[in-house]
């Protein structure tokens, strides 16, 4: 429990004022796929490229000046500094105004949020990835960060699906991964219209048949929309997956992203603070979490 | 870019909104320089009507078959549409004629030249075309336009409250006129932004800016009825400017 | 037979068109149109409680809902046999000064004196005599900030309650618009300058009667029951409960407008009619500035009403400041409204609007709900003048040339300050 | 902790010296209600009310608050305008300063809110002690006494009222005011106990909290919410009114020709219907129903898991409120009733 006049021990690494943007350029901008382009973003103050560090999982606060401002996860890892990579669906008013700025623009930034996954727990087990569509996007950053640090994790498994070959986020880097050795990278797609897709095709939990899973030993990192939390969830615990090794990434909306403005409150949790990386076993004991 | 295209319509109404675009006494040049007022019959008497228009912000209800076509003329030609004011978002107090035999009325009140006339019930303006943006109140807030104006500008859309006129009043603190006086206010099923410029000053909401979209007028009504107003009568005052939304 | 038709009235507010048939050079038919739906708003005001009448009825327009929602509250005092305080009083009319403050801006700033200088609208004066459209612009907003002080809106007021206001407005608020019409009273002498710079618009003369509100003050907008109407100097009363009997109202099958005439001839009403009505006001700053823009009364011209809105923003902006000393001397009172007992019967108000005469008269039963409302605007009143001044227009236009005839027609329309949607009632005999 | 005491007829006296402290703001009247507002004269402050419209949180997260304004190269500007402005609040009851010391949890933590903690410095806090009314149940919630979060706090015990210092700004009205604060002597001890029972004794409403965490999880399917959601009108008067409520929303926006603008942040409410809708169009609160339930359920529960203990303080000021009376004590009520067991 915090006392009220407890000064904060932990700052945000940007600056005493929890709530202030500071300024990022667009340095590109990349259409993976029509409406969920990558943007790569460098803070404009050298002293921030070189000092803001994160964890796979958290996620920064992201202002489009006189529109407003949003959570994006990072999709960059934090072992490649300097840069931050966010891969943003255009859903609404601020993610529009986003896709209608230029390289070179600049954007506002604060962060990072959230728990992130909780890497020294992970590090030393076996890591299955699990995503659907957007979900891909805040666990990209895992899957670089365990790929750089590869001696820290047993096997690496990615399951990953989305519907046609052309809506598969970051495809040339993950199809790079399929060839490799130190990863068992599972792609596939629900429909292969056009015949050039060259990996599974099926939905996501067909995977499974192709993974191998210790599930005593194992994290899962699942994320992707409901459809995806429903038959993967069901999957793992079948397999006997601890209900704590389960991990989630939720969605809620948020305006702060640092436990004030009250909109992320899941029961008694607000998802910025204590999450968006939650266990399975919190999902179930909160209400309406998914 | 160039300066967007603008048209200012007014449909059948009584001019308030484009009357408040007028009291922007302010801002008015500077307006006037941002945007390319090509069509607007109220202030100028050289205007293009038939050029496209980036935006055309079109005032009142749909009274009249010609209203109708000018509307359509109107949606054709415009990328996006704007519905100004209480009566292009709802119908607005026109709209009262829901459900009154309007044949009847106008013979009432014109005698037989009555028949004659193109008249038919109000409509508002998504009854007959495609609307982008709704900005209610009879009339708009003037700040509410100039944010308009201003998002638009920047590609953007504006925003406003979602919230009832009960949550502005409590937030300027006034005394309840529902709770404290008994008075039949409209503010907790109407939409917000105006301030609470009613109840500010002592009067009761009537609801102007019409229903906010999570009205519950039912839970509404049953109060109004407890605290000895006649139902129908009270259903009706909630229904002054907009026919629908609301009980 | 040739036809000359006007198909959109621009600058006005509504929709209108006026059509002039010729036969050679005589002119054998002259309409105003009018093109406004109609919003039947009378008999829908039937069943409601006398507290949602004005609200309803002030939007028949929002150019004049000031004086839509005075005159409908008169009439329900009226009917209730209701008498309001002196201080009530005095606020209503500073909010009638408002408004005619307002609307006269508007209307010659931004409507009308284009015409003079040949520009289609007020942006496009603007772009050359910036100086011009701004002092229109800042009378304009000291009457809408009037407005916004005494009605809490400055277009459909919602503080003016049967019996009082909701709530008075503060002292400071009172102060800082008397700084405001202090400043204005100079802006009002150089509207005058303006108006008297502009070339002379000497195309229309007629025979012209006209009707005003005959009030205690002579130039309230607001106090007095009786209706004047002047002819060639005869001078006949109409008092409020007889005001049928002024319109004398006819549905034309070419507009959704009735048309009046007072024994036979229509009539103007307006600011040029209250200067006739009422012509013992003008004496002071407001006999100088008249010489200045050459009005001699009673007027032939019907163009001549623009002068006398010009004069009357000198008026309207002494009277106000009288208004808010008076007040400020007597200290502003926490009133609350006269307490309200509904009962049956009938309420008859007249009141100056900005465009001249506006009428509400409503039926009561015991519950304070309305069984019959009537409305007549000033626009409806004037539309058979309208048409009079017209034919006048055409019949000396001595170049036939359709431009210049097109262009007449229009300046004589708006000369009238015509509020097409007000003029859009209905009346059940 | 010092404890003096001031005759009250020194009263005037004190509260001209505490003016030179900050701008003295007190209860006055309103209509027969009471609000904050700031003293033009002495007299106008009201000491014994029962409840203020607003509660003191409005001085600390303001209704609108701009938080940066936007200027294009450069960047997001903090808006610090009014932040250090000095203020006194004269008469803030016990449950009031309670609900000040948990908003202080949220607005610390590990992201301290700079615009609250900055005003929650330069604002000063003389409590006072009241007496219940019929919607009071402070004392049910643990908030009928406060040791801590105010500079001063009065109790009211006949001729005098009995002072807590509670900071050193408080030491130093003192001080400044001169002689006329006395030391305590052994009757107005008495005297403080006395009215401390009288008021035990006048509050007419009792909640029983304990083990409520746990009766929530149990009624999480409960049909009263059903009934609630189908009276609330989502008006959000519950959280406006309420001295722990600390929703906000925020929007940006441009000014007309300049690419410039600010951002402002304004009090959110969980009973609108958007409070928890997000952009892929799934609410996860959508039927009114549920958004009732969370309002409840995060006080009463939620905040116990976060904080030890629920944050609301018992002031009745959502009960006042509701125009359809939805009565939080009633709710209580009948979710800890059993068939043959009276509740409470
Ligand atoms: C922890 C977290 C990580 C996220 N990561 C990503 C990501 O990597 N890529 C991506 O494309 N999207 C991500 N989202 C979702 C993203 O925040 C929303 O799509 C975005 O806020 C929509 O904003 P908008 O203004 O375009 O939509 P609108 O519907 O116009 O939303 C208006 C405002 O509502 C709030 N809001 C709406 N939807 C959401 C939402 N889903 N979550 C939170 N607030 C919301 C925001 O404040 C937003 O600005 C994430 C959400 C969360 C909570
Ligand atoms: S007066 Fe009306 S708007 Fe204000 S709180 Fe009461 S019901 Fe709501
Ligand atoms: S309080 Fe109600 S009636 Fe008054 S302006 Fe606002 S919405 Fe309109
Ligand atoms: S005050 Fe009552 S009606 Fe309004 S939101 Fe709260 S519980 Fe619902």
């Amino acid at each position: 429990m915090l006392l009220a006049d407890e000064v904060a021990t932990h700052h945000p690494v940007l600056s005493d004022n929890p709530y202030q943007p500071h300024m990022a350029r667009i340095v590109r901008i990349y259409k993976m796929v029509e409406n969920n382009h990558l943007f790569t973003l460098r803070f404009l103050e050298d002293r921030l490229a070189h000092s803001f560090r994160h964890l796979p999982g958290q996620f920064i606060m992201l202002s489009v000046p006189g529109v407003g401002e949003m959570p994006i996860s990072i999709s960059s890892s934090p072992s490649r500094p300097e840069v931050l990579e966010l891969c943003v669906r255009r859903v609404g008013r601020v993610t529009n105004a986003l896709y209608r700025l230029k390289t070179n623009d600049v954007v506002g930034v604060r962060g990072p949020y959230g728990n992130g996954y909780p890497m020294q727990e992970i590090m030393g087990n076996d890591i299955l990835l699990a995503a659907g569509g957007l979900g891909m996007a805040p666990l990209r950053s895992l899957l670089w960060y365990a790929l750089d640090h590869r001696d820290r994790f047993n096997n690496i498994t990615l399951m990953y699906g989305a519907k046609r070959p052309e809506d598969m986020l970051f495809r040339e880097e993950l199809t790079a991964l399929v060839d490799r050795t130190d990863i068992n990278c599972l792609l596939t797609v629900d429909a292969d219209p056009g015949g050039t897709w060259k990996n599974h095709v099926g939905l996501l939990p067909t995977l499974f048949d192709h993974a191998k899973i210790d599930p005593l030993h194992s994290y899962a990192a699942v994320c992707g929309p409901p459809v995806v939390y429903k038959f993967i969830l069901q999957r793992l615990l079948d397999l006997g997956f601890p209900k704590n090794h389960i991990l989630m990434s939720l969605e809620r909306r948020m305006k702060c992203g640092v436990g004030k403005c009250g909109h992320c409150s899941i029961g008694y949790k607000y998802t910025c603070l204590q999450g968006p990386i939650f266990t399975y076993w919190d999902a179930i004991n909160l209400p309406e979490m998914i | 870019m160039g300066k967007p295209t603008v048209g200012i319509f007014g449909l059948t109404g009584c001019a308030g909104d484009q009357l408040v675009i007028l009291n922007c006494e302010d801002q008015l040049l500077d307006l006037v320089a941002l945007i390319d007022i090509r069509d607007f019959l109220m202030a100028s008497s050289e205007n293009r009507t038939d050029c496209p228009l980036d935006v055309a912000l079109v005032e009142g209800a749909v009274l009249t078959n010609r209203d109708a076509e000018r509307l359509r003329a109107i949606r054709q030609r415009s990328n996006l549409l704007v519905a100004l004011g209480t009566c292009a978002v709802w119908g607005g107090v026109a709209a009262l004629d829901r459900g009154a035999d309007r044949s009847q009325l106008l013979e009432e009140v014109y005698g037989e030249a009555g028949h004659g006339y193109d008249s038919s019930h109000a409509q508002a303006l998504r009854e007959i075309v495609r609307v982008d943006l709704n900005i209610t109140g009879c009339p708009i807030e003037k700040e509410h336009f100039l944010a308009a104006i201003a998002a638009l500008l920047n590609g953007d859309t504006p925003v406003y409250p979602s919230y009832p006129v009960c949550t502005e009043c409590r937030m300027q603190e006034n005394n309840c006129l529902l709770m404290e006086r008994g008075l039949p206010c409209c503010g907790p099923v109407t939409a917000a932004g105006c301030g609470a410029r009613c109840p500010d000053l002592r009067v009761p909401c009537i609801g102007c800016r019409g229903p906010m979209a999570d009205a519950n007028p039912v839970s509404l009504l049953e109060v109004l009825e407890q605290k000895g107003f006649d139902r129908r009568q009270a259903a009706a005052r909630l229904r002054t400017f907009a026919p629908e939304g609301v009980a | 037979m040739s036809v000359i038709v006007i198909e959109h009235l621009a600058r006005v507010e509504g929709h209108g068109g006026i059509t002039v048939e010729l036969e050679g050079d005589a002119v054998t038919n002259v309409r105003f149109d009018v093109f406004e739906g109609s919003r039947l708003l009378e008999p829908l005001v039937r069943g409601k409680r006398y507290d949602e009448v004005p609200p309803i009825l002030s939007r028949i327009c929002a150019i004049c809902s000031a004086a839509h929602t005075l005159t409908s509250l008169k009439a329900t005092e009226a009917a209730f046999g209701i008498r309001v305080s002196p201080q009530t009083e005095l606020l209503r009319e500073l909010l009638f000064r408002g408004e005619s403050i307002e609307s006269h801006a508007l209307h010659l700033f931004l409507l009308a004196i284009p015409d003079y200088l040949n520009y289609p609208g007020a942006v496009a004066l603007a772009a050359d005599k910036p100086a011009a459209v701004l002092l229109g612009l800042r009378l304009k907003k000291l009457g809408n900030r009037i407005q916004e002080t005494i009605g809490g809106r400055a277009v459909h007021p919602v503080n003016a309650l049967v019996g009082g206001f909701g709530k008075v407005p503060a002292l400071d608020q009172l102060i800082e618009l008397r700084s405001g019409l202090l400043q204005a009273a100079a802006d009002a002498d150089a509207a005058i300058d303006l108006m008297a710079s502009l070339p002379a618009a000497d195309f229309c003369h007629s025979e012209t009667v006209y009707a005003a509100l005959r009030s205690p003050h002579l130039d309230s907008y607001y106090l007095g029951d009786e209706v004047m109407v002047v002819t060639d100097g005869n001078r006949a009363i109409v008092p409020a409960s007889d005001y049928a009997s002024l319109t004398n109202e006819k549905a034309v099958p070419h507009s959704h407008a009735k048309h009046s005439s007072f024994r036979g001839s229509p009539f103007m009403v307006g600011s040029l009619a209250r200067l006739t009505v009422n012509p013992r006001r003008l004496t002071g700053k407001l006999a100088v500035a008249m010489k200045r823009l050459k009005l001699s009364l009673p007027a032939d011209n019907p163009m001549d009403n623009n002068k006398a809105q010009a004069l009357e923003l000198i008026n309207d902006v002494e009277r106000a400041l009288e208004i808010i000393e008076q007040l400020l001397r007597d200290g502003i009172k926490d009133e609350r409204p006269m307490p309200v007992q509904p009962r049956a019967g009938t309420g008859t108000a007249i009141t100056e609007a900005p465009r001249g005469l506006l009428i509400h008269s409503y039926q009561y039963d015991a519950d304070g709900c309305v069984v019959a409302a009537d409305v007549i605007t000033p626009t409806a009143l004037n539309a058979a003048s309208m048409e009079l001044h017209f034919r006048r227009g055409v019949e000396q236009c001595a170049e036939r040339e359709e431009a210049v005839i097109t262009k007449r027609l229009q300046m004589i329309a708006r000369a009238y300050d015509p509020c097409i949607s007000c003029s859009v009632h209905l009346v059940r005999r | 902790m010092k404890i003096l005491k001031l005759p009250k007829e020194k009263l005037d006296l004190f509260a001209s010296v505490v003016q030179q402290f900050g701008e003295l703001h007190a209860p006055v009247e309103q209509d027969g209600k009471f609000v904050f507002r700031r003293l033009t004269r002495w007299s106008d402050a009201r000491l014994e009310y029962d409840r203020t419209l607003l509660p003191p949180k409005k001085y600390f997260l303001p209704p609108r608050e701009t938080m940066f304004r936007y200027r294009p190269g450069e960047g997001f500007l903090p808006n610090t305008e009014g932040l250090d402005q000095r203020l006194i609040l004269f008469g803030v009851h016990a449950c009031d300063v309670y609900a000040l010391n948990i908003l202080d949890r949220v607005f610390a933590g590990k992201f301290p809110d700079p615009y609250y903690q900055a005003r929650r410095k330069n604002i000063g806090i003389i409590g006072i002690d009241c007496t219940p009314d019929k919607h009071c149940f402070c004392r049910s919630m643990r908030a009928d006494f406060v040791d801590h979060g105010f500079d001063l706090f009065f109790y009211d015990t006949g001729d005098y009222y009995q002072v807590l210092v509670g900071t050193a700004l408080g030491d130093d009205m003192v001080l400044a005011t001169g002689s006329v604060f006395e030391p305590e002597e052994a009757a107005d001890i008495d005297d403080y106990k006395r009215r401390s029972w009288n008021k035990r004794r006048s509050f007419q409403l009792d909640v029983e909290i304990r083990d409520l965490p746990e009766i929530f999880e149990m009624e999480y399917q409960s049909e009263i919410w059903d009934d609630l959601g189908g009276r609330c009108l989502s008006c959000g008067s519950c959280s406006m009114v309420c001295p722990t409520c600390y929703c906000y929303d925020v929007v940006d926006d441009v000014e007309l020709g300049s690419r410039g603008g600010n951002r402002t942040r304004a009090w959110d409410s969980c009973l609108f219907a958007n409070h928890a809708l997000v952009a892929s169009g799934e609410n996860f609160r959508g039927p009114r129903a549920s958004r009732i339930k969370f309002r409840f359920y995060h006080k009463q529960r939620g905040f116990v898991a976060e904080y030890g203990r629920p944050s609301c303080v018992g002031c009745g000021r959502c009960i006042t409120a509701c125009p359809v009376s939805i009565d939080v004590v009633q709710v209580i009520d009948r979710l800890r009733r059993v068939q043959d067991v009276a509740s409470r």
